[in-house]
């Protein structure tokens, strides 16, 4: 056991993932000698040599559209994007070739891609380095979406999204980079959770409060807040797919349900989540499924971002208005 | 509003005039077999027959769209003949002379355009990527296969190279240019194949580039260069040369093979609402066929035999796609589902299961099924 | 009164913002002499000058971009992205510029920018020529996103786009191009309905049934092939914001609700709207909110699109399991 | 694997040696009044001060970040005082000299990285608009601009004139080339003013171009040019030279201000773990203030008076900035539902009244507030 933060944890997950593979390569901006702009690749340069991890010219586009190619020659490239708001440049090649490369060619081709995307706000950032883009990725058919909440899950879903053939989203809570957890390295990876599982990080019977990436430890500070409920707190993992054996258990016990996340609440991935939770349990809800999120502006100056994300205040409040019902 | 002096026409490597005679030109000293020669006639001949029968499916409502070739015969012929077998291609969606080269099945080709598929062959057998709708995407993944093809050491004497095609208007594209660039600054083994048959769909050259394309490599750091696209020999000599540069490892080259599209953008467009008819009149004396043939016969290599004998062939290919055509088989409702994600995905797998229920619930339900 | 396509309802209406404003306008690829691929722009470049309808090079970042700096100098530029799957090279600069301008410079600049998109499938299309993008879009703070389904909302909605001072993403669908209506182009534009403002299609009592662009026709088809009840049909025309004050009456009134789209329904526009009609009308509901739109795998060949796109059979089918409840 | 030979450093514009000797240059002939001279020296020495206060600032956790102009003074003052007040500037997010010359309050400078704005000031009135993040973006909004120019008629005697900033990293992303292109195809009035200050973050010059930077230019159909960055008279000849080919109807030029960024990419960077001290040395050897000082003394246009005059500047700018950036007020928490939209818009006026009422909530719930 080893006490490992999230992002240490990543960055061990990507040394091992490297070490079992040679096709596994690191590539995006800054990953090479200064091993990123939060050390998530510290030291690989070094290890690993410039041929694996690979500093490249500053545009994301280049970034996913060499990946590609260099998956079709049989790699497995580690995309990292520096940060959540740097994304669009590369939402073409993303959307448009990586999500859609095995389907076009009908299983002939495969694309286990990995985007790492540190991303979420409450950093005190500057504008662009705050975002939450995950629904733009979990309405995209092809793209495997997940994120973790703490180190444990940090190391062993980064290996799982690098053996997956799917392309996959990995996006890193920027803000709870520092997070430590005990990680048992030496564990064989069998024994982890699947990437695609929900995990019940604390049960409870009155309701239940759905939270991934970096809303997990507030809903979690949330359910002990709550004096007068038993919350019952489910880390979701993954976002696309989303574990709903889990989650519609755990409603069908509790009846009421918060979803929250950081992103804006419109057309968020809570909207998806409250809407099939509804068709799916729709007796056993005793109150609409209540969303805690951002509003729907764009991320402000971070002098507000305190107001416009979602804390451990307005999850409670969000808490107290399902059992308003 | 702009200034025109920059249009001037440049330099291009020509070694076959539009009359057939065969030109030297210092830096690509060429020298072709009778029987090269006649195959690449045959090969322009069978493509562009395969061509005007696709567009003719296409009018007979068997094809959802067609992109023709006419005219780009000895661009996509010349450079597709000039890969090796190991040699990696990443084509746009015209390159059906390439596609021929590289063995695709006619009926493979036709999948994409009548809409079953949105792929249609395997690009690993034959070293062929797919169709690549999304203007300048591919011209990236041909560079990162170059990375790859760097990071398995098959750089080097006998090594692989790759090829990317596009056309005029997609090196407006910022894609195209990263493209460059990453190629550039990694010197990876690829070679950039710019067919600028002078249209992208309607708006003309000067609306995608001030200057010729060929200039925009120097620029970004490596050699380009523009050749006759009418011209099968210097295609292939042009290409032949860029991709043993590649190979060895001296890094991207940037071919502009200029050449004219003879044809509609593809089989939804019409051309007379933007573009004189005295422009292809001009094209057609520097037709890429007829100054191959006119060469055969000079020379004395081909006779009244082979072309009847070519003729024939394309006849039978003729006949052949529009069968294979008709053949290709729809693909199953289900199948909307298939190989989306290479591991179970509960969400999607759930569809699949009510989507399979809802079908079945028309069955039986009599002859016109649903209400 | 003038009988006029879809088609030719917003090139009029494009042309009237042209004679009304000179500061309007139109850019995109082959928006010139050839007047569009779907001929919407068919003419103007002949009677207002490549000045003002500007045959763009092939770079839709390029378009969006420009069209900034165009509006940044007082211009209203009307983008045309040629078809919905070509639209995410723009992605970056429609995301992070455009819908951000306006916020980031505390209201000092406008972005009157309109970008019309043809959208949507159904026209036996090669691949990236049937999308329904319109998730992503709302998604984003700072857009406005309508859609229209038929000639009169086309003519006016292209007009209030384009003096909108806000962004707008005119998603136009292109399967409908060429339904006609009768449109008084001679009317004043205070007559026309606000863009916002949702319509109701067709009255009705027992459920709700909503839809926008291309699916409203086949809604409308399935009211009228539903014998068994009486269905009211909303045309939703704005996607952000929704008129809700327009759906949540009908739904009090009915007490069921079906929505469609041609997106894929996972994280698509139907999951907000279902969640927030659950949280708005939780009491008056008999039935979940029910979803009826594409698979979440990629737009597949065209031979497969009439199983894909929602059709009136499984629309009907959506309206059979609200009613089962 | 890649190969370095194109990396020989190609000539640029010096006018102004390190030493302070002034050079003469057959295409930029200069004169410069010592009046004139001494400004662009107070300029730089108050912007380098103003620059360290924000670095300090920052430090005192006054400031969220800061990304320091160090080293880059004479590009950007040169470049800045070449514009003439009717010409618009785009910046990235480092042009705090540029800000300085287009008369920028430090307030309002300060006031993005202090995060109580996203933006700062009025980008009309100031004819500079705001600092732009995404790297690349505003090349192609410069670019627009300018097109707007054009169809404004102000392209002439007398017109105006555009210019972009952007770093050398920024010349990778494919916004920039297609700017470079959609100003060259359009002939659109706009100076693309790069420096390339030899470092994205970690990333050396060479991991973003094969060649000198300047040579993109030619690419696309338009002069660039390399001159020295530290160079305040090149980079104000050069810029106005540019500046006055667009305006006059020449259309685009690229100019790279070849320099060095002497400080951390931002305070949140440490250099030092991908960069060796020794280039800072020498580069520090070429600073473009100690030049400029080094020629006034030796031309005899300055004195000990008017250097402590221009320092006790600098100490009263430097209280100033330390005093107003405290002062900068914190936005309200509904602030952040303004502006958003120019007009109502029911979704976020709904959330915003929830807020409202969400805040109100917590009013006499005593000092703590909340729970
Ligand atoms: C990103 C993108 N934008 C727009 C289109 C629509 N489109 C298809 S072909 C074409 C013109 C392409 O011109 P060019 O690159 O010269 O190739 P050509 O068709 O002449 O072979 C356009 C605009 C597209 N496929 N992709
Ligand atoms: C599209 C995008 N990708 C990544 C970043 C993160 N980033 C900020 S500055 C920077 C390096 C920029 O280098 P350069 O263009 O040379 O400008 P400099 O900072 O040296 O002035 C990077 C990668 C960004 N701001 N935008
Ligand atoms: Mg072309
Ligand atoms: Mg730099």
């Amino acid at each position: 056991m080893t006490d490992l933060t999230i992002g240490k944890a990543i960055n061990a997950g990507l040394r091992r993932a490297m070490e079992n593979d040679p096709k596994v390569l690191v590539m995006g901006e800054d990953v090479g000698r200064l091993g990123g702009v939060f050390r998530v690749t510290d030291q690989l340069h070094k290890d690993f040599g410039a041929e694996r991890v690979i500093d490249t010219p500053l545009a994301e586009s280049g970034i996913v559209g060499t990946a590609i190619g260099l998956a079709l020659r049989g790699y497995r490239p580690v995309c990292e994007i520096q940060f959540d708001g740097f994304f669009f440049p590369a939402a073409n090649q993303t959307f448009t070739q990586l999500a859609k490369m095995r389907r076009r060619s009908a299983g002939t081709l495969s694309m286990p891609v990995v985007l790492r995307i540190p991303y979420g706000g409450g950093i005190g950032a500057v504008e662009h380095h705050s975002e939450s883009p995950e629904a733009y990725f979990a309405h995209t058919a092809g793209l495997r979406v997940v994120t973790v909440a703490n180190a444990v899950d940090a190391y062993w879903m980064i290996q799982q999204a690098i053996t997956s053939d799917d392309p996959v989203v990995f996006l890193e809570p920027k803000r709870r980079y520092y997070e430590k957890a005990a990680v048992d390295t030496s564990a064989s990876p069998e024994s982890a959770e699947p990437m695609g599982a929900a995990r019940i990080a604390r049960p409870g019977t009155d309701a239940t409060l759905i939270a991934y990436g970096p809303m997990v430890k507030t809903a979690l500070q949330a359910a002990e807040a709550d004096e007068d409920h038993s919350i019952e707190v489910i880390d979701l993992r993954s976002i696309s797919p989303v574990d709903y054996d889990t989650v519609t258990a755990s409603v069908r016990r509790t009846g009421r349900v918060v979803i929250t996340h950081e992103a804006p609440v419109g057309n968020g991935v809570g909207a998806e989540i409250a809407a099939r939770i509804t068709e799916d349990c729709f007796y056993h809800l005793e109150a609409p499924v209540i969303r805690v999120g951002a509003f729907d502006t764009p991320y402000p100056q971070s002098r507000l971002e305190e107001h416009y994300l979602p804390d451990l205040d307005r999850v409670l409040d969000g808490v107290d208005r399902a059992f308003a019902y | 509003m702009s200034d025109n002096t920059a249009h001037e026409e440049p330099e291009l490597v020509q070694l076959l005039t539009p009359e057939g005679e065969l030109r030297t030109h210092p830096d690509y000293p060429f020298e072709i077999s009778g029987e090269e020669a006649r195959g690449l006639y045959r090969d322009m001949v069978l493509v562009r027959r395969f061509d005007s029968e696709a567009v003719a499916l296409q009018r007979q409502g068997e094809l959802g769209l067609w992109a023709s070739l006419l005219g780009q015969e000895a661009a996509q012929i010349g450079s597709g003949r000039a890969l090796r077998d190991g040699d990696m291609a990443f084509p746009s969606y015209r390159e059906h002379g390439v596609a021929w080269c590289r063995e695709v099945p006619p009926r493979e080709l036709l999948g994409m355009f009548r809409g079953v598929t949105n792929g249609g062959w395997d690009p690993n057998e034959h070293r062929l990527h797919l169709y690549t709708i999304v203007i300048g995407s591919q011209a990236l993944h041909a560079t990162g296969y170059a990375m790859g093809v760097q990071r398995d050491g098959a750089v080097g004497e006998d090594g692989e190279a790759v090829i990317s095609y596009f056309g005029d208007g997609a090196t407006s594209q910022g894609d195209t240019n990263e493209a460059f660039n990453y190629a550039a600054v990694n010197n990876a083994p690829v070679v950039f194949f710019c067919q600028n048959n002078q249209w992208a769909i309607s708006e003309p050259l000067e609306r995608q580039s001030r200057v010729p394309i060929y200039r925009r490599a120097a620029g970004f750091g490596f050699p380009g260069i523009r050749i006759d696209g009418n011209d099968v020999f210097a295609s292939l000599a042009v290409t032949r040369a860029a991709l043993d540069g590649a190979r060895e490892g001296q890094g991207p080259t940037l071919i502009e093979a200029f050449t004219y599209r003879m044809g509609a953008h593809t089989t939804n467009d019409d051309p007379s609402r933007y573009r004189a008819s005295a422009e292809l009149e001009e094209w057609k004396r520097k037709d890429p066929i007829s100054r191959l043939r006119a060469y055969l016969e000079k020379q004395g290599l081909a006779g009244e035999d082979f072309f009847a004998g070519v003729e024939a062939e394309a006849d039978a290919l003729g006949e052949r796609v529009r069968r294979e055509c008709r053949e290709l088989p729809d693909p199953a409702p289900l199948e909307i589902f298939d190989e989306v994600y290479a591991e179970p995905h509960t969400g999607l797998d759930r569809q699949r299961a009510e989507f399979a229920d809802y079908l079945a619930s028309f069955e039986g339900a009599g002859a016109e099924g649903g209400r």
